[in-house]
Order: structure tokens, then C-alpha cells, then sequence
């Protein structure tokens, strides 16, 4: 059940001009958020910005015994909310309702899980992470970035026993060119037959290519969907993702529904920006 | 002090004067886990036509100052749908249901009320007159005198329900058209929907909205909505009017009931709180006690307009 | 690169396309200290009756979400001591002046014009036929086409200068005015006024304004402002526009150019930022560059409406 | 000449639950300012609240060298941006649009002179206190609040050298009852005849009960009027006060006009709230 909590800042890490995370002091909510699921923030008093913005749980904070305390966001600056978040100080209250929307389904051992992050899209995978190692589940993430300096966290996710492949648009760092660089070696590497499950956040174009070239491989994608979110509960059918289905392209709710849709049914031509 | 909240609107009885904005609240159903429906005066649902549609593609919406812009373009699960799945659950809850209803044609707007008339549970209907989003009906009618008696006439025809026209504000003069829907058989009118307005991605040069035009709601539009509200309990003082445009907290609401409506809608602040019926309700009381006014029916149209 | 700012608006030549509002920036003479007037595109100053007037008494404006409403009620100097005792300095200064202009009657417009037709230094005559805080002129005109055009002819028959009637936003279908305007001999039309509103005070159950309704103002009508421009320029595209509602940022003025408006005026955002000016030429100069883009008039109309 | 200018806050002083001063940066502005004009205030981004705000300059701050640096505001919380203010935090920055408005005309000796405050309307007084003891004026301090935790920065006029009667409602400290019962004493014990200035500010009812007193002495005052303003500058009309004058009553525009008037010369009744 969603809870609406004005949640106090513990810290800010400003991690470049652009990045930073953000620890939030909410128990009741972190508590219950499972991996992919968002909550809808309100960084500023007032009418300015008017609505919510979602944004994904990033890590769950624990105490000593293991019990939920809060969560973190990884955030990147775009306009007001996110600038917003982005000048947060500690001590500050920022407005968080969730969680909300349809957690990942999780891959199950033998089959191994791809993670496939541009930029910020890195925010739904530490909670996947750690889901899927807890249950044994041979993870790697594909990370890229503009250059080597965007490459947030890559240890923590090494930490959880995750294989990283980094790659850069400038080469600075990893695979010099986009995520699926590395992706298409790797499924060059693997066996068709395999047990897999791909997830991929990150900006749309990059998700629609992972969705494309694993579906060249026979292999489906989860990818986890911005879709513009005026209420994140299903009130404003705003966030409605074109999907393909035997009985037509329907709109559906992201909020409800999504975030996370199989990438060979979106009709992405239709997704909007 | 014990104060009284409850309002009669054209026959319609509410245990308060909230009620959700139709499509700002879905069929209700999707807020089932975070508000006791039963405590909210009524739930206006997402306009429905006899059929299901789909609406327009994304972007659909697009905040502007103070507020929003939306082109949902009426998706939805049609008349019938809404009747055998939703209908019966949000009776369950208890909650006082208004259909809101939208068609292309006069006949389309009958056919649904008659749909409506015999099912269980609705508890008025409200006729959308007045979307902005869509190029067939609604504010076609709603933006002409004849069009607005043709609608309320043809549904008075066939329903029994406590009838409310909800106006368009993209009129020069939304009082004649209050008259025109008293005068055709409305119980209440319900006002303001949005403003047609439009925003420009300057960097593409394109519309920001894949509709190109959508309607305004939210904060930026209070004064407008007010005034309006104003205008037509001068026009109409015995008509009941559900007042809506920008209402974020009690005092909002005050300022519409002040003005004369005697139930308001709450559609883009659900959005941002959609736990803000308690905090409505709680400012409403706190304030009839502060003032020591015993119900919410003895503040409807209570504005004072002689000079101090 | 070197872009091109200036523009033609219906005869009248402007070196960039930035006015002060009329009534935002009174005589203009007021912002010699802070303002080198002839770097604005063009000064529209307020609203003039033929005799001076005194005005509503305060309170006069109240601010509300993301806006302003307004009943100054025109308080003024009159037509013959603008010219007698502003115009001169104005002149003297380089700007060009925009004379913004109210009657009561037809022929108290036509009585200003014809002495604004003996004057030096009258860049334009703007008809105010859309003032909604006074109880005769203004708006009662603006809001029929019949006194549109009444007002419209009889001024063109007594002046030579660029005629502009500025438009009210508190009408149905605001293209037929401008028709309307340009019918009845308009050089160009200017919209939007502002927005009949009100605000209530909800301890006192009292107006907020002594004149209980105003105008609507700033960036809350710019989405509305902005749906306006672009259907005026669909319904009349060989007639130029002077934009305006909310115009705080370059931005913001980019999103009327591009719907259609040839000049903007810039009203409320003078009142929070009277070096607004610099910044609204440095932001559009910028964004030509970015675009490779030579000349504002190229850039007038420009949105593309076809689905992406 | 007015400047605006993105003053530095290099301190916040919270002295009551209503009341704070604020120190601000802004040598430019400071150094122009003459005792009873004003700054247009912005203390917030965007568009909430829309408008800026008028508030009397305080003190000026000056260096070793007597070189002004800054001023400060007198705040207390009544709405958005008096509360904006009031939780300022050193490094915030406030827009400061001023000097603004005709100062204050200084009393000259042998003439006396009187300033009259309600509550925060003591803001204007420590410049014209300042300005009057430079010329050697004697001068005193009526000084009413609702209580003695209301009556602020008394010492400071006591350093100056000026003469302060303190009032407060519930007669916590000095007088008992409001700002005219220490006056009417005062008018009691000086000479009609000997020369006299008057200057008042504070809530409204105070200052047209400190002007009808006053010239039942047969003394002018010279108020400092608190109406709205949306511009400071003469642009918009909106705050103007009703003058009576041989000619009739007038509307006349505050920010340009005032905000200091002649009391006997103002229309109470049509003044708004
Ligand atoms: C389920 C979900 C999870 C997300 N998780 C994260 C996250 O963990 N970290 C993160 O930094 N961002 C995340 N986003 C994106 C984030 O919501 C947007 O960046 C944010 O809404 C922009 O708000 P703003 O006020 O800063 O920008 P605005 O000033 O509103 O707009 C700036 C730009 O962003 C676009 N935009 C505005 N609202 C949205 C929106 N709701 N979704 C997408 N684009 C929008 C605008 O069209 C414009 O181009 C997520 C989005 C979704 C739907
Ligand atoms: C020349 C001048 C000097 C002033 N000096 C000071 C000062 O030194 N310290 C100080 O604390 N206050 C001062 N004030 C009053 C101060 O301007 C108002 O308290 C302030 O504008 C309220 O703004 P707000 O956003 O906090 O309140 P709002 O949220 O705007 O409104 C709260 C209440 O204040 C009223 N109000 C709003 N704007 C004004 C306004 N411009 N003037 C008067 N009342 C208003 C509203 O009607 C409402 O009742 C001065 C006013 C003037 C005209
Ligand atoms: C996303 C959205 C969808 C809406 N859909 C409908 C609708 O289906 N039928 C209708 O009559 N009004 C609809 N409206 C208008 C609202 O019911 C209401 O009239 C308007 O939003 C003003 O109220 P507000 O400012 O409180 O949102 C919609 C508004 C929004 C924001
Ligand atoms: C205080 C004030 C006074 C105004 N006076 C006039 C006027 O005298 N004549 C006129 O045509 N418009 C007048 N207007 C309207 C403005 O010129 C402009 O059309 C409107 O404010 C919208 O622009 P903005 O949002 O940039 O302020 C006035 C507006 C304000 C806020
Ligand atoms: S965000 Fe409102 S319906 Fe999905
Ligand atoms: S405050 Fe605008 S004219 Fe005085």
C-alpha cells in the first residue's frame, strides 16, 4: 500500500555537474518497495513545479538488523524537480509517495541476468542486483555512459558480485561506443539456447536498440519505461505506453502497468519523446 | 461544535462538498487503496463514451505555471464496460457516484443516459459538454446555446438522475449558457472544465502536446474559475452549482462555495496529493467552527459585494 | 553570426520585437532611470481616456498562483496632457510609442485618435476595446464583433498611424474578432488582454479587489495566450499579431513568435524584473544563433503541426 | 539611481516566532539608501510568489572605513515571502530591487523629533534615528508592541542616543496599552509651541489614531504608509493613496509619491485594508 511520507534528507553525494544521490530517512516506504518500483517526489514547496515527478528507488538504506530506514534516489539534473533534487541539503523534506508500479520479475538460477543501464537508467538495477544474487542468479550489467566520469557505482554493483562491462561514447573508459558494443559481444559469447533474462533502463532510443538487438537473438527485454507520470496511481492516464497485442496496439497505463513492459510490444514508434 | 457538511445539489445528497474531478480520478477503483471512497461527498468518473476508445497518443500531458495542460483524448472503457465492471464495485464501497458522460452526437448522449438510467448506483450524471480534447462533441455543444438545450434536453428526456451540465469557460458569457441548461431541464450545473490552451517546445518548434491543443486546469486558472462561478449564481441563484478550477486546500474550496457553488470538484490536486480529501474536509470543519457557521449550506453564495 | 531583430507590424517598424505592455509600464517616462527606452522594440503606454480619470480606489491588484488580477480602472492623465506633457519626452528619449487608447463611446475613441493624428511622434495607436475592469468602453466593445468593428472604422477614418485593436481573451472564438478587426480596416491586432477573474477573501467573505473582478495577468494565461495567437494567425495569416499573456523569459516570447506573433509585449513580468528587457533580447539573439537562424521574421509562424 | 541586485544573506537573526532580521550583501544598493525608502524583495525563484515585496531598509552595515556594505530587513511573517524570509539561510541569495521611494524629511534642531512604531513598523527608524542624532536632534522613540518579547532592538535606539518610551498591550513592559498612551503623556508635558517633527509607522488604525492625536495638538505627521505594491517603480498603478488636496481627492502613486505622506492629507477611509 502506497504511503505519501515527507521524508528528511540524510545526505546529498554530488557525484558530477549533473548527478547526484540523494539519502532519504523513510522506513515505512523503503520497507515495502521492491526492485523497479518508483515513487512520485515532490522536491518543493508550492506550486512551482505543480506535479510529482517519478523517479526509481535506488538502494534501500538498513540499520544493524537488517531493517529498512530509508531509500536513496540517483538523479540527474533535467529541469526544476530534478535541479531541485539536485540542490538538496540535509535537513531538507522532500515529498515521496510509493512505492508504486509493478516490481521486475525476477530471473531464477539456472538463467542468468543481463542488466542493461544508460546514465541514469543505472537507478532500478542496485535493488535488482541485490535481488538476484540473493537468489544465485549469475548477474552482469552493461553500463554505459558519455565517458568515463558518468560511470557511477560501478564498484558497489562488483561489491554485490555482479560482472560490470562498461562502456563510454568517448572511449575513456570500457568499450569505446554505446552499451550494445559490449552487449553484442557478449551474446556473440553465449550460447542461443541459454537460459536469459535481459532488463534495460536508459534513455529511449538506447532501450529500443538493446530491445532490437536481443530480439535478433531470439531473446526478449524487459525495459523499464519514462513515460511522462502527471499522478503515478493510475488517475490521469497520462503515462499510457502503446502496446502490441493480438488484439491491436492498445494504451497502457505505465503507472499501473508498467514501468517495466516487455520491449517487443511497445510500438515505439508511438511512445511519444 | 458540531458542524454539518452535507450538501443537496440538484437532488443529489452529499455527505460533503468534495467530490473527485472526472478524469483526475479514474473510475475511482484505482484509488481503492488509498482512500476510503465512502468518505469523499462523490466520485465524478472519467468521461465515458458508449464506447470504448483509446485517446491520443503520448505526450498527453504538459505542466504549465501553476499548472497543467492535458489531452487524454476521453480513453476509455465505454458505457456498458463501465456499468458491468465498475459500477457495481464502486456501489460496494459506498461511494456516491457521478457519471460523467461525453458523446458525438445528441443521440450518443441519450443512448449512454438511458444505459445509465437503468443500472444501479449513479447517483447524478454529469454531461460533458465541454471537453476541449476531442474534435467530435463535447465542447462542440457545450460552446453553443442551441447545442447545450439540445444535449440536457435530450437526456432530460430519458433519465431521472440529477442532471448537471458541466460549462465550458471558453465561452464569452458561461451565465447564458447556465440559463440555457436550467431552462432545458438541468438539476445543477457543474463549472469550470479546462481552458483550450496550447504550449510550444521552442527547441523543436512542434506543440509540446501530440494533440497540439489541451485544456488548462490547476491553480492558474482559480480567479477565472471563480469569477465564473460568481457570474452564474447572479444569473441563476436558485440553480446549484459545483464549483471546480484550482482547488488545492479548504481555502480554495471556500472561495468557490463563498462565490455560490454548493459542492466543489478536485481534479489536478489529487494528482499531487491524493490524500488531500482529509485535509480538505479537516480545513472546511476547522473553518466553519473558527467562524461559527453550522453547516456548509448557510456559506453557499454568502459573498459579500457592497463596498467596505 | 549577425541575426536580424527588428520587425514590421503592420507599418509599424520596430528595432527588436519586445513593447512594454500598456498599463505595465505607465508613461514609460517613469523607467528613464532604470530603462534606455529606445533599446525596447517599442513603449505601449497606459491606457488613455479622453479626460483624466481617477481610477478604483486600492486594493487594486492581488496576486494569485502564478498571476496577477488587476482593477486599477484605468486611472490616467488623460489624451490631451499625454500629449502635451509625455510625448515630447518620450520622443526626446527615442522610444517608439505605442498609444494605447479607451472610450466610453465610438466617438470618444475616434476624438483621441484624431488628436493623437496632430501629434509628434505617435508610432501606433493600439484600441484598448478590451479593458475589463471598467463598467463602460473597454471590453463592452472588444466583446461584439458589431463594436469591434464600429470602433475599428471609426478610428481608421480619422487616423493614418498603424492601427491595432487589442483583443479580448474573454470571448469564444477570439479568431472572429480579429477577422473582425482586420475587416473594419486594422493594420494588426494585439492580444491578450487579460482575464476577467476575481479572488475571494474568505475570513471577510469579500472581494479581494474594491472593484470585486480584474483582470487576469501573467504566466498563468500564457498557455491560453499562446492557443489564442496561433488560432488568430491560422484564421487571418496576412495579419500581423502582437502577442502577449506571461511572457517572463526569451523563451516564452520564442513560444508566441513561433505561433505566430510578429511582436510581444511584455506586461507583468516588467513589474518583478525591470531589467527584463536585456535579458529578453540576449536569450532570443542566442537562440537564433543556436538555430542558424537570421532574422526574428523568419522565424514568426514557424510551428510545425504535422504529427511527428 | 535604483539597482537590482542579488544580495548575499550573511545572516538570519530569528528573534521571535514572527519576527528576524536579516543581514544582506549589497554594497551598491546600501550606499544610495536615505532613511525611509524601500527595496523591492524576491526572496524565492520562480513564480511563487510572483510579485516581489516592498520592505523598508533597517540598518546599514558598513566596513571599518564607514564604507556602506549591506543592509539588513526588519521581517516578520504574515505570507509567503515574509515567511521565505524568515527562514532564509546564510549564502541564500535575495533580489533587492532599491533604493527606492522619497526618504524621510529630517527634522532640524531646535527642533525635536518623535518617531512613533507598531511592531514591525520600528523598521524605518534606525536609518532616520541615525540620520536625525548625525544633526544632533533630539530624538525619541515610541515604541509599542503586543508584549515585551515584541519590543526589539529598544537598546539600539538607547545607543544612539535616542530617548525610548516603550508600550505594549498587555503591559509587560512600559506603558499599558497601546502606542498613544505614552504619546498623549508626552504632548502633555512639552510646549505647544516648540518646534516638533512626528514621524509614525506601524499597522494602519496606529497610524491615523498617531496623525488625529497629533493634530488635535496641532502637530502634522508624516506616516510611512504600507500599501500594496506590485512594481516599486511607478509602472502599475497599485498603490496609491487617496490625498485630499484643495483640488479634491487624488490617487497618488505610493512607490513614487511616498511611502511617506502627510498624514492629515490621507483619506483613511479609501486607503483599502
Ligand atoms: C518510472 C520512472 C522512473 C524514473 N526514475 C528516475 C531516476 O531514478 N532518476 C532520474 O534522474 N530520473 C528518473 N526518471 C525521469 C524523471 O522522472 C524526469 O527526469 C523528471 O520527471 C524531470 O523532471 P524535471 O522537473 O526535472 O524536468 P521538467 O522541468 O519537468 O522537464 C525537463 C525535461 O524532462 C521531460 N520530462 C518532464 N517530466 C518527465 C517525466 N515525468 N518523465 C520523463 N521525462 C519528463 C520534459 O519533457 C523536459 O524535456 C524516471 C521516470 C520514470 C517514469
Ligand atoms: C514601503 C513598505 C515598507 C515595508 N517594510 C516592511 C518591513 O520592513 N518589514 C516587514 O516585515 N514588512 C514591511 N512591509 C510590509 C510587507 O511588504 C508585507 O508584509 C509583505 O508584502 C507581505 O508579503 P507576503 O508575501 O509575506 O504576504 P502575502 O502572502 O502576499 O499576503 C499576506 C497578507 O499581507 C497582505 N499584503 C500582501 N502584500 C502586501 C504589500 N505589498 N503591502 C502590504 N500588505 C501586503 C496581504 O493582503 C495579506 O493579507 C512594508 C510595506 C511597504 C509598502
Ligand atoms: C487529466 C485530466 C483529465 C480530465 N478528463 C475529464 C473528463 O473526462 N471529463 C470532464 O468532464 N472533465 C475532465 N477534466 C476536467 C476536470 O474534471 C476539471 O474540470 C478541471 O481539471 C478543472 O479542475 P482542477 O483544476 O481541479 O483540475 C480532466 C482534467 C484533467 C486534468
Ligand atoms: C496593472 C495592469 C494594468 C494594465 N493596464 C492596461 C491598460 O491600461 N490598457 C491595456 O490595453 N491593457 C492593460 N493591461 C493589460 C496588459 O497590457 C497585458 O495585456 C496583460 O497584462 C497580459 O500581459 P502580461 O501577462 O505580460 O502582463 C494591464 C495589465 C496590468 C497587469
Ligand atoms: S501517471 Fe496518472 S495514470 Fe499513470
Ligand atoms: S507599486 Fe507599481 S505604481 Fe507603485
Amino acid at each position: 500500500m502506497p504511503v505519501d511520507v515527507d521524508a528528511v534528507v540524510l545526505s546529498n553525494t554530488q557525484l558530477s555537474h549533473d548527478y547526484n544521490s540523494v539519502t532519504l530517512a523513510a522506513p515505512q516506504l523503503a520497507d515495502q518497495a521492491e526492485p523497479g518500483q518508483f515513487v512520485m517526489v515532490k522536491a518543493t514547496a508550492g506550486d512551482h513545479p505543480l506535479l510529482r515527478r517519478p523517479f526509481s528507488v535506488f538502494e534501500i538504506q538498513r540499520d544493524g538488523d537488517g531493517r529498512a530506514t530509508g531509500f536513496s534516489l540517483l538523479n540527474t539534473r533535467v529541469g526544476v524537480t530534478t535541479r531541485a533534487i539536485y540542490g538538496l541539503r540535509r535537513g531538507d523534506r522532500v515529498r515521496c509517495l510509493g512505492p508504486l508500479g509493478r516490481p521486475f520479475s525476477l530471473a531464477t538460477p539456472p538463467a542468468q541476468a543481463w542488466m542493461v543501464a544508460g546514465g541514469v537508467g543505472l537507478a532500478p538495477f542496485a535493488t535488482l542486483a541485490t535481488s538476484l544474487r540473493a537468489r544465485q542468479v549469475d548477474t552482469t550489467l552493461f553500463y554505459g555512459g558519455r565517458s568515463a566520469a558518468d560511470l557511477f557505482y560501478a564498484d558497489m554493483f562488483g561489491a554485490l558480485g555482479v560482472h560490470v562491462r562498461l562502456s563510454t561514447d568517448d572511449g575513456s573508459r570500457g568499450d569505446h561506443g554505446n552499451v550494445t558494443v559490449p552487449l553484442r559481444a557478449a551474446f556473440a559469447s553465449i550460447d542461443r539456447g541459454s537460459p536469459l533474462r535481459l532488463y534495460a533502463c536508459g534513455p529511449t532510443p538506447m532501450m529500443r536498440a538493446v530491445t532490437d538487438l536481443a530480439a535478433s537473438e531470439g531473446r526478449n527485454t524487459d525495459v523499464s519505461l519514462e513515460q511522462i507520470m502527471g499522478c503515478g496511481l493510475g488517475g490521469c492516464y497520462s503515462c499510457v505506453v502503446p502496446l502490441r497485442s493480438a488484439a491491436g496496439t492498445h494504451f497502457v497505463r505505465s503507472c499501473l502497468a508498467g514501468p517495466i513492459f516487455d520491449g517487443s510490444a511497445v510500438d515505439w514508434e508511438r511512445l511519444g519523446r | 461544535m458540531s458542524v454539518d457538511l452535507s450538501v443537496d445539489v440538484g437532488g443529489l445528497r452529499l455527505a460533503n462538498p468534495f467530490i473527485a474531478a472526472s478524469g483526475c480520478f479514474g473510475y475511482g477503483l484505482e484509488y481503492d487503496e488509498v482512500v476510503d471512497l465512502s468518505t469523499l461527498g462523490g466520485v465524478a468518473v472519467k468521461g465515458l463514451f458508449l464506447e470504448p476508445r483509446e485517446g491520443h497518443p503520448p505526450v498527453r500531458i504538459v505542466e504549465t505555471p501553476s499548472g497543467m495542460l492535458n489531452a487524454i483524448g476521453l480513453q476509455g472503457i465505454g458505457a456498458r464496460r463501465f456499468v458491468a465492471d465498475k459500477l457495481p464495485v464502486l456501489r460496494d464501497r459506498g461511494a456516491v457516484v457521478i457519471v460523467n458522460i461525453c458523446g458525438s452526437t445528441v443521440d450518443e448522449y441519450a443512448e449512454i443516459a438511458r444505459i445509465l438510467e437503468d443500472a444501479d448506483g449513479v447517483g447524478a450524471i454529469e454531461l460533458n459538454i465541454s471537453c476541449p480534447n476531442i474534435s467530435k462533441g463535447g465542447m462542440m455543444f457545450g460552446s453553443s446555446l442551441q447545442g447545450t438545450h439540445d444535449v440536457v434536453s435530450a437526456v432530460r428526456r430519458v433519465t431521472t438522475r440529477p442532471l448537471i451540465p458541466k460549462l465550458t469557460p471558453n465561452v464569452a458569457d458561461v451565465a447564458s449558457f447556465a440559463l440555457a441548461a436550467r431552462d432545458a431541464g438541468a438539476d445543477a450545473v457543474s463549472l469550470v472544465n479546462t481552458f483550450l490552451a496550447m504550449a510550444i517546445d521552442v527547441e523543436t518548434r512542434r506543440p509540446k502536446l501530440s494533440n497540439i491543443v489541451g485544456g488548462l486546469s490547476g491553480p492558474a486558472i482559480r480567479p477565472i474559475a471563480v469569477r465564473m462561478v460568481h457570474e452564474c449564481r447572479q444569473a441563476a441563484p436558485d440553480l446549484p452549482i459545483i464549483g471546480m478550477g484550482g482547488i488545492m486546500t479548504a481555502e480554495d474550496a471556500l472561495e468557490f462555495i463563498i462565490a455560490g457553488a454548493t459542492a466543489v470538484q478536485v481534479g489536478t490536486a489529487n494528482f499531487v496529493d491524493p490524500f488531500v480529501w482529509d485535509k480538505l474536509r479537516d480545513g472546511l470543519v476547522a473553518y466553519l467552527r473558527r467562524h461559527a457557521i453550522s453547516s456548509v449550506a448557510a456559506l453557499v453564495g454568502t459573498l459579500d459585494t457592497t463596498r467596505g
